[in-house]
């Protein structure tokens, strides 16, 4: 038996869509790398801070979460993106 | 459309996969044990002395630490020689699988199992009394860095030898898919495992009294690290072996690729990630032994908050497999499912990693500061939660590709 | 394996709109919430000073999170917030735990339940943080750094509604699918309680745990 | 580096060893195919154990020597060496593949069971 391509009707507004799902899927998956790393390390080193220091732990987490959402912001912006994406285009 | 003769497109798949199993399993071996030479270079230029000695824990750790790459070998020479009675196009899909899934896991164990060599030839050097010792544990840890390698063998072993008797080209995309998932699964946990075992062996340098805490201890975070692993497993013996019936060609080929790269890929975080606070726990049991027990309560909660994203990965691919998808000759329904997987599975691997790094911090200082394990464990909580906020994102973009568009 | 997904519901035709209302996941938040309550009715019913258990351990909740929620909020709003915080935890671990029984399951594992205790946890939130600043200085809070950035603002205070409850959502379905797969697999032998103590117990105790120090850090940053 | 070669001298034979008992007991049973490829993948597992000895010499305790480059393509030809049995089991039937599989892993399983055993059997490991 040969092997063969299954029937597919690709129309051009069809081929821009699935770019743009692609794209979606791209843009928030490696998107969301970054910001997860990011919030990972300003955790850890709150922890870090934390155990030097415990009598300062209400200031620390407050910093941290500060700096945590800052570091947010490049994760809502690919959601931004992506939510674009999808909708949008 | 063009059209290949079904026999050269198996030899084709079995090529490939065979290059692929032995490469990357060749690269992971050559990382780990390039590693372990590099550190006990170190240590003999330390400890000239001792050089003897540290030759010979190098020469068993890397013995050892080489069945991961001997694994691929074997694979690899299989797929080389392997003849198929009918071919066809899922079998193609499974040889490449097969390579693809070998070759990965490999990569990780490889890179893994370097690691407990390395410390113990840097702790030889600095406690040469201390040498048979170390050599036992290493041995140990650095034969628990192969569990996620021989996973991979079994999967991919089944993937050639066993007959699957439906020959369709929707087999073929859950195949190749098994073999992409249990490959990308076993890479976190291997390379993850990694860091509890190193860290025992140099543990047991600072403290030889805490030796049996800390191989109790390496074993448990050795294990739940390579939970994702399982995960993988799960989601590959699902592709492999549930029949999903009649579904339609089309947008489903996507959506099984899908759900093996979101797990795939999302165990590679959460078991990294996992094998980071399980080398802490190890560094902080040598340092403080009497920490024990909050130490080992910090990990294992550590873990699971870290294996949150793999999680949310297991849900989007079995959304992916259990959904049913209607016929569509469009483009770009499939394209959306297959998006979904990718966008979980990617999304998944850098809070993995994130929720390590947090927990290791906390872990790390609850041996050095017992008295607040509750504020750093709270602290924590709160900082892994934040940090898998994207995973929660992309979460929901996947979940929009699915339900949705 | 066709269960997932698998919900009774009652649909209600209103006005051209249809309401669906998934009375499984009704009927056992109304078992979570009977059990709560006979709880805080054998917890408070003898009052004494050498506590009975049950008292005990009524105390020790409220008083643990009672400390949690003043050491992130200060004393004053402590009050006002700590038995808002105390029911939701309490309420989500008996929701999270209500699964490792035969015949129950999880409200949890409808979105609905998460979503809407993430909502409340939204809005209190905004209404605290506008009693203790003001409106003008809330609304001010969006125009940092720059004018422009407002609308990232607003969408960055949605996404946590989001990622509070989708988390809960995530890690309690994707437990329970997980259960249910592994069942399916080795024909419920061995495994399953294993599982269930280890996802129903204490991944559900951790993930209720974190959904309110999450509700409560909201609260705290927009009362700061 | 006596203590190196004492190492490889134990190992090694302890290896052999089994490998010639376990061949023995699978010719007795009538399996002479598998008795045939244990020890074909046996002795390229002691082989493989040995040169890798001889690399690790030649790469530690010479710093300054670039040997990295060597270090590798040495594991790369122990690699190759090692896919010699597997060839020849897989194109001869008088070899049981099984058995080869199982014999290339002769070291690593008396490296571990050696471990094993002083893991159990001691109080102080």
């Amino acid at each position: 038996m040969p092997v063969t391509g299954t029937e597919m009707l690709i129309t051009g507004a069809d081929l821009v869509k699935a770019a743009a799902f692609i794209g979606a899927g791209i843009s928030m998956g490696l998107g969301a790398i970054g910001p997860g790393v990011g919030e990972g390390m300003a955790a850890a080193k709150a922890c870090e801070a934390i155990g030097r220091n415990p009598r300062e732990a209400a200031l620390l987490t407050r910093t941290m979460l500060v700096g945590q959402a800052v570091s947010e912001s490049t994760g809502i912006y690919s959601l931004v993106i992506s939510l674009l994406l999808l909708f949008v285009v | 459309m063009f059209e290949i003769d079904p026999q050269s497109l198996v030899k084709m798949a079995a090529y490939t996969g065979g290059g692929l199993a032995i490469g990357f399993g060749a690269i992971g071996a050559a990382l780990g044990e390039g590693y372990a030479a590099a550190q006990a270079d170190m240590a003999i230029s330390e400890n000239p002395k001792m050089a003897g000695e540290i030759t010979r824990n190098m020469l068993v750790g890397q013995a050892v630490a080489e069945s991961a790459g001997i694994f691929a070998l074997v694979v690899a020479i299989l797929l080389l020689f392997f003849n198929v009675a009918n071919p066809n196009l899922a079998n193609a899909a499974s040889l490449l699988g097969a390579g693809l899934c070998m070759g990965l896991g490999a990569l990780g164990s490889g890179i893994g199992s370097g690691m407990p060599a390395a410390e113990t030839c840097r702790a030889v050097a600095r406690q040469p009394r201390l040498s048979n010792r170390l050599l036992t544990v290493m041995l140990i840890g650095s034969a628990v860095c192969q569990t996620p390698a021989i996973l991979s063998m079994v999967i991919s072993l089944m993937l050639i030898f066993l007959n699957y008797g439906d020959a369709s080209a929707i087999k073929a995309a859950a195949l190749l898919g098994a073999g992409l998932c249990m490959g990308f699964g076993g890479i976190g946990s291997g390379a993850g495992s990694g860091h509890p075992a190193g860290e025992t062996c140099k543990g047991i340098a600072r403290q030889p009294g805490a030796q049996s805490l800390l191989t109790t201890n390496m074993l448990i975070g050795a294990a739940v690290c390579q939970t994702p692993a399982i995960f993988a497993m799960v989601v590959s013996l699902m592709l492999m072996f549930v029949n999903f019936g009649d579904v339609p060609l089309n947008p489903t080929w996507a959506a099984f690729m899908g759900a093996a790269l979101s797990t795939g890929l999302a165990a590679i975080g959460s078991g990294y990630g996992g094998g980071m606070v399980a080398g802490a726990s190890c560094e902080g049991i040598a340092r403080q032994p009497r920490a024990v027990g909050n130490v080992t309560t910090t990990m294992l909660v550590g873990q699971a908050v870290a294996q949150t994203p793999c999680i949310f990965g297991l849900l989007i691919s079995f959304v992916l497999m259990f959904k049913m998808f209607p016929e569509t000759a469009a483009l770009s329904p499939s394209m959306a499912l297959l998006s979904a997987g990718i966008c979980m599975g990617f999304g998944a691997i850098g809070p993995g990693l994130g929720n390590g790094m947090t927990a290791e911090g906390a872990v790390r200082w609850i041996a050095r500061n017992e008295e607040d394990t509750g504020l750093l464990m709270r602290i924590m909580l709160v900082g892994q939660a934040v940090s898998q906020s994207t995973a929660i994102y992309a979460m929901v973009i996947s979940l929009v590709l699915i339900f949705v568009i | 394996m066709n269960e997932i997904g698998r919900i009774s519901q009652l649909i209600v035709p209103v006005g051209g709109y249809t309401f669906a209302f998934n009375l499984d996941v009704i009927v056992m938040t109304w078992i979570v919430i009977g059990v709560l309550l006979f709880f805080g009715f054998m917890a408070t019913r003898h009052r004494n000073i050498v506590p009975g258990p049950i008292q005990v351990m009524g105390e020790i909740i409220v008083s643990q999170f009672y400390v949690l929620t003043r050491d992130a909020l200060g004393d004053k709003l402590a009050k006002t917030y700590a038995p808002l915080v105390c029911a939701l935890f309490m309420f989500l671990l008996m929701s999270n735990w209500i699964g490792v029984l035969p015949h129950l399951f999880e409200p949890t594992t409808d979105l609905n339940t998460p979503l809407s205790l993430g909502l409340m946890g939204f809005v209190l939130a905004h209404y605290a943080g506008i009693r203790a600043k003001g409106f003008k200085k809330y609304m001010k809070a969006y125009f940092e750094p720059v004018f422009f950035m407002m609308p990232l603002n607003i969408i960055g205070e949605l996404a946590k509604v989001i990622s509070i409850s989708f988390r809960l959502f995530g890690n309690i379905m994707g437990g329970s699918i997980i259960i249910m797969v592994v069942s399916y697999l080795t024909y419920s032998v061995l495994l399953p309680p294993f599982l269930y103590a280890f996802f129903g117990f204490f991944i559900g105790t951790i993930q209720a745990f974190v959904f309110t120090m999450l509700t409560i850090v909201y609260i705290a940053v927009q009362v700061e | 580096m006596e203590t190196v070669k004492q190492l490889q001298k134990k190992y090694g034979s302890m290896a052999m060893f089994i490998a010639i008992v376990l061949a023995l007991a699978l010719i007795m049973l009538g399996y002479k195919e598998m008795a045939k490829g244990l020890m074909l993948g046996s002795i390229f597992s002691v082989v493989n154990f040995v040169l890798m000895g001889e690399s690790l010499q030649s790469r530690l305790g010479n710093p300054g020597r670039s040997g990295t480059m060597s270090f590798f393509s040495l594991m790369l030809a122990r690699f190759g060496l090692m896919a010699v049995p597997l060839v020849v089991s897989i194109r001869y039937d008088q070899y049981h593949i099984v058995a080869t599989i199982a014999g290339l892993f002769m070291v690593q399983a008396v490296i571990l069971t050696d471990a094993a055993k002083r893991m159990m059997f001691s109080r102080q490991l």
